[in-house]
């Protein structure tokens, strides 16, 4: 027992020991993003409803076999049966495959103009904040000027000039719409070029690429995804505005606003060409929403914990 | 001024009837002790007469002024005047006025109608339809400044004789006459409001039926009886509330729940009503209207796809399309399937001339209907002449410049593009352009094969459709030229015999349409609408207006 | 100006524009020079101008007026690989190791930095093994590399940035208040690696802080700063014994020390009130507002730094002669 | 104070003038406008005058002197093509009362509604309330207010639930306060999104609020839950609600377009939409002016009000 | 000074749950305070200091955090944490006031300093807004404002920060407490201002006779103001006294590290301090052992496998640490002692008995 006891108060290995042991897990800023939106139930939900509100979106115009863009007024009109699932419209057209056609170019349409606005509002924002001083004015002045000038004119003058399709609509979508990014863009890099940690890279003799490329990019980039996520409900909407005063896009192509808007004139009689519209565009609008306010959560730098 | 009762309900006391239910109506049915109708807000562009061109304002017009004439049940009625002599020759028209007073006391005299000239042909205020004047004797000249107004032949001969000498027998002259444009005005009235006249309802001295009580832009409009009106006695309604409603839906939710007396029928809402109509629930109201809707091809060499500068080339595919069958399917039978040009109730003389004169190509759509075969044949017949033949149709695209604003619209028209490629083989690219100034451009420059055209009679003579194809005609927009049809036009100008005049534009039709086939007729538009069983007598005209109610009365139900 | 001097600043002025029309002088005429190998301190309350002094000093911020040299160049004047060289050579330590080491890297991108922008590894092994021994010398290992910053504690983070540092071999080192922010314990630590760095590499430090003790242990002189001046500039024993500026004095009384008897015993200099503001700040000395010994003069001109004794420099009415 | 207005105001005119334009450039650049459709069909003696008469046989920049030139004398663009002797001004003063009627009552009622709402949620965090009205904003957010106008229409007009008018507005003498029955549904269409917005912000920027030092602070004395929130919380969560407040008002001016379009309301949006897309281009350019310097104007007093709401914030003073 | 405790805290637990795990925060910390006593706990950033003055003003936020069962605070007999809110909020403020760390943050941006101060008087004595108006004025002429009359219509922006620190202060003994607590009061402040701040605690303790909770990791602070001093390490107190015990004779290696890492005065300029190595743990996953173990100069095999006992010394004098175990060699004790006698240079001038302890 002596030798026990001896053994217990003999002074330990300090060698043995790590002092400087870390033992939370070691996992990335977006691992934990990632972590925390996971926790989110409602957003998982709602990323969920996306997936498949997209795999629909590829898959469901072929889903019944039935033709969507050939006219066959003999048949229009039809309530929903075993050949059309959802009836069809007042030309004859498969209502479910117009439907998932519809949100396609819907989902495309404000994806690729977010992507769009977020490519533009960023360079737009960093080369003011960057050179700042006269340029950063004049530059400012131009956004204020567009932020005044009700975007619905600059659309309609946009989409009059340049006609109606996708270029052109996707265009006026982001022209109006990129300005917030850019002034978000500028003042998150006002922010970060006085933050310390880019002084340090500085002063360690980093060029202006490597800055921008190693610490004001990654460092704005969650930002940047939150924007994007907020602004496609949006951009979904004021296409379906544009559709529905008839100067969204141009047939053959169409889109949920599209649908939405000869659904309205087809409503007293019709109430199925309006409420397949509106439930799909609301619950597409809802879940980005959803995961917006989600990803708002996760990406949070303030909530992490 | 100021007689007619204020609100709405049972002030008809006003009006001096002692006992309202003994009052009949004109087929002596009983009337309700309520007259007043409800109907929907005019879209007036414009209160100042001189610059009206369009069908809205001219039923703003038809119920507070009084012209030279006014259409009852399609029928020019004198009605500024009393009577009227024409010369032999046609260059002399000679009006006796009716003794008729303004809103305000004044009464209405020739000089108005002559002031009424000079002030359309005023070029600074650039009236639109100035030109309606210019069969005048010098009125043209008197426009571009080189002449006197004295020199223009209108003339107030004493307060109630009025009379025009024409520059040529125009045989539609009267016609014009009963245009909104012609009718007397105040210009005491006008310079009171200087600049901004023709702005407010309320600046509108009445000299018609009713007359302004309230007003507010693109909201709603209160109209009253005129009790200076010279046939006040034979107008029945007391009030005619307008309201502004820009939704069909809501259009018909109020006619159903009667809070609207009268709405055009549209889409789906046609079948339901018609049904209605049939079991006595409303009254169905169809008639055809003035406008017709047309392809025109480009009849150039300098076409997007070089092709149709060649006439079998254009019947080719004029004909895979049946207007019939397009009406049918896309609008639900609603307008009137078009195998001519000129619409009907359209008259020349007293004779209607779709009645007298055949749809051109009526017939001769049967044989191509549904043959693909054929129309293929023929297609390639003309690219032979062509020296462009070729054994792939596919490889052939043709630039088809459509037009419209809702998606309705613009869906329709490619239905006609799928007919065309379903027959012919060949592609078609549709381009849709949503803005009237840029389609106007895009089809000025000739950059289309084929594009959608609709063209609304001005007055009511054949003439105003055939001449539009006029060698550089400023809405000839395929550029299509004939010497034969420009010889037909001539000819028609100077002939004032009416037999002679059905037989030209006959043979003018003939050429336009099946020889040449410069356009394709698609459809004439119609009016289709449906009054509220309590509202009789009420029109709507062919011509200067929609709505006329001047002869309308609310019946007891 | 002796030949040993890596650093002179001469009449160097830093002022920012506040608003339409003020100025803030944080830096106001300061002169000193660091010799090479030595460690100077500067220490000063909140706002006094020290973090600005440094940057400016260093070329992080041009000079509004006056001239700093590193080893005889213009530091303000440096282009290209001239500036390149003197990036090499000159690093900064800064106070807030939250905020000064980049949230989305890891522990070796930000130690890799300097290495990759002067090309200071020809492989990326020698890289990596660079990088590992840098985590060593700062007492922390290998395993650390790949993990992000968040998961380090205040002390951790700390040796990390001077682990950054010290990756490009550099000369000259401004410390700004680089232990201010760390625990008791913590500061020990650094402190003594600090001491370590320098005896081993022949380091030379600009060292701010405001904890004079610490500046005391550490540096070979100390320069007081009051609203943007230097007030009193002496070797660090010489001022601690004998300090002749008014607010050095009250400065040092009012340093709690870690010894009941001596705080028992302690007579305190109470200062009146705060450090006023360093924008328009009236003529005269600027400690005059608080200052016990506060005589006429001084509210009208402007004491200049002098040396009066060997090596004591003090900017004071009272020690004019 | 008062210099800092005038010097904004002044800026002010700067911005608007670099609108006007662009504005100007855009429209000439385009080709045909309101006159194309207008002649179209008229012989080319008419159609010679009636473009004389609009100037239109001037070249741009000619055209562009001769507006500026109107505008800074007559204050005006001229009248409207479509409508002979119309002008923006005229149709402004029959029309902006019932925009601005419309815009009042959709504010207060969607933003005061929102902010109740937000405060509710924020208060009661993580209870069933929170998470209905979470859902119910996430809803009202995405549904688009055509829909929810349709669907008002359909089941609250003139229907079995209620009896309100299906369309229409007050005017008279009803213009500001009578009315009210035509002015429930618009309202409610309208300011469903606001309530769905501002509920949302308000309940974040309470929740920041909350988490601040100083709620810390004023639980230490001990004060309940209501009157932390009633004397702490709301007034500093205020300040993230007043950035949106322009982008509010600025947004229900053109927002309104559809709201006045279905329940047929003879407001500025559906005006000046008709407008743009007629491309009457006196009108449009006055139009956007209008619209812009409303925009500015809410800018300016944002500013203002931030001051109030943020002693920290001196307006005028410096950046 | 046997006179009653007033406030007595007795293994106090507190745990903050976070995607990690749990935090324990505090992990069985127990202390007394006497009325006209100030008692200082000192360690290191992130060992529970304000997590254990929180759990006293009931200020620690569910669902996150959690007071453990078992814990007990008890002032006048009464635990505070089984009292009703009502009782409570009578307690906070009234009772007991708080003074924060930060008072740029802890005090509400937009709201009059003054307001801040009569809503504390209001909520707690029965006065009229305008004699708590003249109150609050007195309040802040007490705290050494200048111009009190004028300064309490302003913002806190428009103070400088060691007059916010006063203003808070002043919001703190508006009520008159029995028990201040002051959360590192002057960390944010220069020393000159520091020096003003803890005069006026100090004042504040010996005239009204307050009981002052200082939580501090400044050395230098404790010695000029506390009565009795507790060292905290990992969320438990691991030696408490007075203050001349733990300054001239500590008993846990750690108090005498951190005394061992301030630069004295009389050691010779760039002499290596006695540093510690490593950083405190993880509470997410605290040692089984002692916390201190693996950064101990004298560590044992028994420290990383067994929490070490308390083992109390004269007048209230206690530690946590296997060094004073009976069967601990004397070769270990003895390198302890000698550490010490090279630290405290003066130990001597505070004489005590050899390490005896009293059980
Ligand atoms: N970029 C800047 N623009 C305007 N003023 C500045 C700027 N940087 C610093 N200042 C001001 O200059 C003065 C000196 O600041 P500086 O940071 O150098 O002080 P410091 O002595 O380092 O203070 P601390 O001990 O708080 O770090 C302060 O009043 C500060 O507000
Ligand atoms: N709300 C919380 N959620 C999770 N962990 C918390 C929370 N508050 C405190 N902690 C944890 O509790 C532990 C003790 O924190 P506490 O604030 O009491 O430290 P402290 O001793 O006051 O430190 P400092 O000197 O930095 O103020 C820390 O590890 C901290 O991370
Ligand atoms: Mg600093
Ligand atoms: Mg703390």
């Amino acid at each position: 027992m002596n030798s026990l006891v001896d053994k217990r108060f003999e002074l330990a290995d300090q060698s043995r020991f790590d002092a400087d042991e870390v033992v939370r897990p070691n996992i990335s800023y977006w691992q934990d993003a990632w972590r925390r939106l996971k926790k989110n139930k409602l957003a998982l939900l709602s990323m969920a409803v996306l997936i498949i509100l997209f795999v629909m979106s590829m898959i469901g115009p072929g889903l019944s076999g039935q033709n969507y863009t050939t006219l066959t007024p003999e048949i229009k009109n039809l309530p929903p049966d075993s050949t059309y699932w959802l009836g069809t419209d007042y030309l004859g057209r498969d209502l479910f495959s117009r439907l998932w056609k519809g949100l396609r170019f819907s989902i495309f349409v404000a994806t690729v103009a977010a992507t769009l606005k977020v490519v533009i509002g960023c360079i737009y924002g960093a080369v003011m904040a960057y050179l700042g001083g006269f340029v950063d004015d004049v530059m400012m002045r131009i956004v204020e000027v567009l932020n005044s000038i009700p975007y619905l004119i600059v659309t309609l003058i946009i989409l009059v000039v340049l006609g109606n399709g996708y270029l052109p609509l996707l265009f006026a979508l982001c022209i109006t719409n990129w300005t917030s990014t850019a002034r978000m863009v500028r003042g998150q890099i006002l922010k970060l070029r006085e933050s310390e940690y880019i002084m340090a890279s500085s002063a360690l003799g980093a060029s202006t690429t490597r800055v921008i490329a190693k610490h004001l990019i990654p460092n704005t980039l969650s930002l940047i995804i939150l924007d994007m996520a907020t602004s496609i409900p949006h951009i979904i909407f004021d296409e379906t505005i544009l559709s529905f005063l008839g100067i969204g896009l141009q047939p053959p192509a169409f889109s949920l606003g599209t649908l939405l808007s000869a659904g309205q004139e087809a409503m007293a009689f019709y109430p199925a060409h309006l409420l397949f519209p509106s439930l799909l565009l609301c619950l597409l609008v809802l879940a980005f929403n959803i995961l917006g306010d989600g990803l708002r959560d996760a990406l949070d730098p303030q909530l992490r914990d | 001024n100021g007689s007619a009762g204020k609100s709405a309900g049972g002030d008809t006391a006003a009006t001096g009837q002692t006992s309202q239910n003994e009052k009949k109506g004109p087929n002596g049915e009983t009337l309700a002790s309520e007259q007043i109708a409800h109907g929907q807000q005019f879209h007036v562009i414009t209160f100042d007469t001189a610059q009206v061109g369009d069908s809205e304002s001219g039923s703003f017009f038809l119920a507070t002024c009084e012209g030279l004439f006014r259409e009852n049940h399609g029928v020019l009625e004198n009605a500024g005047c009393e009577k009227y002599e024409v010369s032999e020759d046609g260059l002399t028209y000679t009006f006796h006025l009716r003794k008729n007073k303004w809103s305000d006391g004044v009464e209405v005299v020739a000089s108005q109608y002559k002031d009424t000239i000079e002030r359309v042909l005023n070029a600074d205020l650039a009236c639109p339809y100035a030109f309606f004047t210019f069969p005048i004797k010098n009125a043209e000249k008197y426009y571009n400044g080189e002449c006197d107004f004295k020199e223009v032949g209108v003339e107030a001969v004493d307060d109630y004789t009025l009379k025009f000498t024409l520059e040529a027998p125009e045989p539609y002259f009267t016609d014009k006459l009963s245009y909104t444009m012609f009718n007397p005005i105040r210009v005491d009235n006008i310079e009171k409001y200087g600049d901004t006249y023709g702005t407010d309802a309320m600046q509108i001295l009445s000299c018609g039926p009713y007359m302004v009580q309230e007003y507010t832009a693109s909201q709603s409009t209160v109209l009253v009886k005129n009790p200076e009106y010279w046939d006040a006695e034979n107008v029945y309604l007391e009030e005619i509330d307008l309201q502004q409603i820009d939704e069909t839906a809501t259009q018909f939710q109020l006619f159903e729940a009667d809070q609207l007396d009268f709405v055009a029928a549209s889409g789906d809402y046609l079948k339901k009503w018609d049904q209605a109509a049939s079991e006595g629930k409303c009254q169905l109201y169809t008639n055809g209207d003035v406008a017709s809707q047309f392809f025109s091809f480009n009849t150039q060499e300098s076409s997007p796809s070089g092709l149709m500068q060649n006439a079998k080339v254009r019947k080719a595919i004029a004909y895979t399309l049946d207007s019939q069958t397009f009406i049918d399917s896309v609008y639900n039978s609603r307008y009137t399937a078009a195998y001519g040009l000129v619409t009907p109730n359209i008259k020349v003389g007293d004779k209607e001339y779709r009645t007298e004169v055949p749809e051109p190509i009526k017939e001769e759509y049967s044989e191509y209907a549904n043959n693909p075969e054929k129309l293929k044949a023929l297609f390639h017949e003309g690219l032979k002449e062509l020296g462009k033949d070729t054994d792939n149709l596919s490889t052939i695209t043709i630039q088809f410049l459509g037009y419209g604003e809702s998606t309705i619209e613009k869906d329709i028209e490619q239905y006609v593009v799928q007919r065309i490629q379903d027959n012919l083989g060949i592609k078609v690219n549709l381009n849709i352009v949503g803005d009237f100034g840029l389609a106007h451009s895009a089809q000025v420059a000739g950059e289309f094969d084929m594009c959608m055209q609709v063209w609304g009679a001005d007055y009511n003579d054949p003439m105003t459709f055939i001449d539009i194809f006029r060698t550089g005609g400023s809405s000839n927009y395929g550029k299509y030229s004939s010497e034969t049809y420009d010889k037909l036009l001539d000819q028609l100008a100077k002939e004032q015999d009416n037999e002679k005049r059905l037989k030209l534009y006959e043979e003018a039709e003939t050429i336009l349409i099946k020889e040449d086939v410069a356009i394709k007729p698609l459809l004439y538009r119609d009016k289709h609408s449906y009054i509220n069983n309590r509202l009789k007598g009420f029109q709507y005209p062919v011509f200067g207006g929609k709505y006329e109610f001047k002869y309308a009365y609310i019946v007891e139900e | 100006m002796s030949s040993h001097d890596i650093l002179e600043v001469k009449h160097l002025k830093k002022y920012f524009g506040v608003g339409k029309h003020d100025v803030l002088k944080a830096v106001d005429d300061v002169s000193f020079q660091i010799k090479e190998g030595e460690t100077l301190g500067l220490v000063g309350e909140s706002g006094c101008g020290k973090t600005t002094c440094g940057r400016t000093v260093v070329g992080m911020y041009r000079a509004t007026e006056g001239e700093v040299y590193y080893k005889g160049q213009n530091v303000h004047k440096l282009r290209g690989k001239e500036k390149k060289a003197f990036n090499k050579d000159v690093q900064i330590i800064f106070q807030d190791p939250y905020a000064s080491l980049d949230p989305r890297m890891t522990v070796a991108e930000i130690i890799g930095e300097g290495i990759e922008i002067h090309g200071l590894a020809k492989t990326k092994k020698e890289k990596e093994e660079k990088i590992a021994h840098l985590l060593e010398i700062v007492g922390l290992n290998k395993e650390h590399a790949n993990r992000f910053i968040h998961e380090f504690s205040g002390g951790q983070r700390q040796r990390i940035g001077i682990a950054r540092a010290l990756a490009v071999e550099p000369k000259f080192i401004m410390c700004d208040e680089p232990i201010s922010a760390l625990d008791v314990s913590i500061q020990a630590q650094i402190a003594n690696m600090l001491i370590q760095f320098q005896n081993e590499m022949k380091l030379t430090y600009l060292f701010i802080a405001h904890d004079l003790a610490m500046v005391k242990h550490i540096s070979d002189r100390i320069a007081v700063m009051y609203l943007g001046s230097i007030v009193e500039l002496a070797e660090s024993e010489n001022l601690y014994q004998n300090p002749l500026h008014p607010y050095t004095e009250a400065l040092m009384s009012a340093i709690p020390i870690a010894d009941p008897k001596i705080e028992d015993s302690r007579q305190r200099i109470m200062l009146e009130g705060d450090v006023p503001s360093p924008i328009n700040t009236p003529p005269g000395c600027k400690f005059q507002g608080r200052c016990r010994k506060v005589m006429d003069k001084c509210k009208c001109e402007a004491p200049k730094l002098i040396e009066v004794e060997q090596g004591h420099f003090v900017a004071c009415h009272l020690y004019h002669k | 104070m008062a210099k800092y207005i005038i010097r904004r105001l002044l800026e002010m005119l700067i911005t608007l003038f670099l609108i006007v334009t662009a504005t100007f450039f855009l429209l000439s650049a385009i080709p045909g406008n309101a006159l194309t459709s207008k002649i179209a069909k008229l012989p080319k003696t008419v159609q010679t005058k009636i473009i004389q008469k609009y100037g239109y046989d001037r070249p741009v920049i000619e055209r562009y002197v001769i507006t500026m030139k109107g505008l800074i004398i007559k204050g005006d663009f001229g009248e409207s093509i479509i409508r002979p002797g119309e002008t923006f001004a005229k149709n402004l003063k029959a029309k902006l009362p019932v925009t601005i009627r419309l815009s009042i009552q959709q504010i207060l009622l969607g933003v005061t509604a929102g902010i109740l709402l937000g405060i509710i949620a924020a208060m009661k965090r993580g209870s069933y309330w929170d998470k209905l009205i979470l859902v119910g904003a996430m809803f009202l957010v995405s549904m688009p207010s055509l829909v929810i106008s349709l669907l008002l229409q359909k089941y609250c007009a003139n229907g079995d639930i209620l009896k309100l008018p299906i369309i229409g507005w007050p005017k008279g003498k009803e213009l500001w306060l009578g009315g009210w029955k035509y002015t429930i549904l618009p309202t409610i269409a309208g300011s469903c999104s606001f309530i769905a917005y501002y509920s949302r912000l308000t309940k974040t920027s309470m929740l920041e609020s909350i988490n601040q030092e100083y709620t810390l602070t004023a639980r230490a004395k001990g004060l309940s839950e209501m009157q932390i929130v009633k004397n702490h919380v709301i007034r500093n969560s205020f300040i993230p609600i007043i950035t949106v407040l322009p982008s509010t008002v600025a947004g229900i001016l053109t927002g309104s377009l559809f709201i006045e379009r279905v329940f047929s309301i003879p407001g500025m949006g559906r005006y000046y939409i008709e407008a743009v897309q007629g491309r009457d281009i006196p009108i449009v350019l006055a139009g956007t002016t209008f619209y812009a310097i409303i925009t500015v104007i809410t800018m300016l007093i944002t500013d203002i009000l931030y001051g109030i709401v943020d002693p920290r914030i001196k307006i005028g003073a410096g950046k | 000074m046997s006179q009653e405790s007033l406030l007595k805290v007795e293994d106090l637990k507190v745990s903050f749950h976070t995607y990690a795990g749990e935090v324990q925060a505090v992990r069985g910390v127990s202390f007394e305070v006497k009325a006209g006593e100030l008692l200082a706990i000192i360690g290191e950033s992130g060992c529970g200091k304000s997590v254990t003055s929180r759990a006293i003003m009931s200020l620690v936020k569910a669902p996150q955090g959690e007071i453990k069962k078992g814990s007990k605070i008890i002032y006048h007999g009464k635990n505070l944490l089984e009292m009703n809110q009502k009782e409570q909020r009578a307690f906070r403020g009234g009772e007991c006031s708080m003074i924060f760390q930060d008072a740029l943050v802890s005090l509400n941006p937009t709201m009059k300093i003054g307001r801040q101060i009569i809503e504390n008087i209001i909520q707690h004595r029965q006065i009229s807004r305008k004699e708590a108006r003249q109150e609050a004025i007195l309040l802040l002429e007490a705290v050494g404002i200048p111009n009190p009359e004028t300064r309490i219509d302003q913002y806190p922006f428009e103070f400088s920060g060691g007059m916010r620190q006063r203003a808070m202060i002043a919001i703190a003994i508006a009520c008159d407490p029995k028990i201040l607590i002051a959360d590192e009061p002057t960390t944010a402040l220069d020393v000159t201002i520091q020096a003003q701040i803890m005069e006026l605690i100090k004042g504040l303790k010996d005239k009204l006779k307050t009981a002052v909770i200082l939580i501090t990791h400044d050395f230098g602070i404790v010695a000029g103001s506390a009565n009795k001093v507790a060292v905290m390490y990992a969320g438990q107190i691991v030696e408490s006294g007075g203050r001349d015990e733990i300054f001239y004779h500590p008993q846990h290696p750690y108090t005498l590290a951190l005394l061992g890492s301030v630069p004295k005065l009389e050691w010779k300029n760039k002499q290596l301090l006695h540093a510690i190595k490593g950083t405190p743990p993880d509470l997410i996953s605290p040692p089984k052992g002692c916390a201190f173990a693996k950064r101990c100069n004298y560590c044992m095999n028994v420290c990383l496998e067994e929490m070490p006992e308390i083992t109390y010394f004269e007048a209230g004098h206690h530690a946590s640490c296997w060094l004073h175990h009976k069967e601990v060699p004397a070769a270990n004790k003895k390198m302890f002692q000698d550490d010490r006698k090279m630290i405290i240079v003066n130990e001597n001038d505070f004489v005590v008995d050899e390490d005896q302890s009293y059980e």
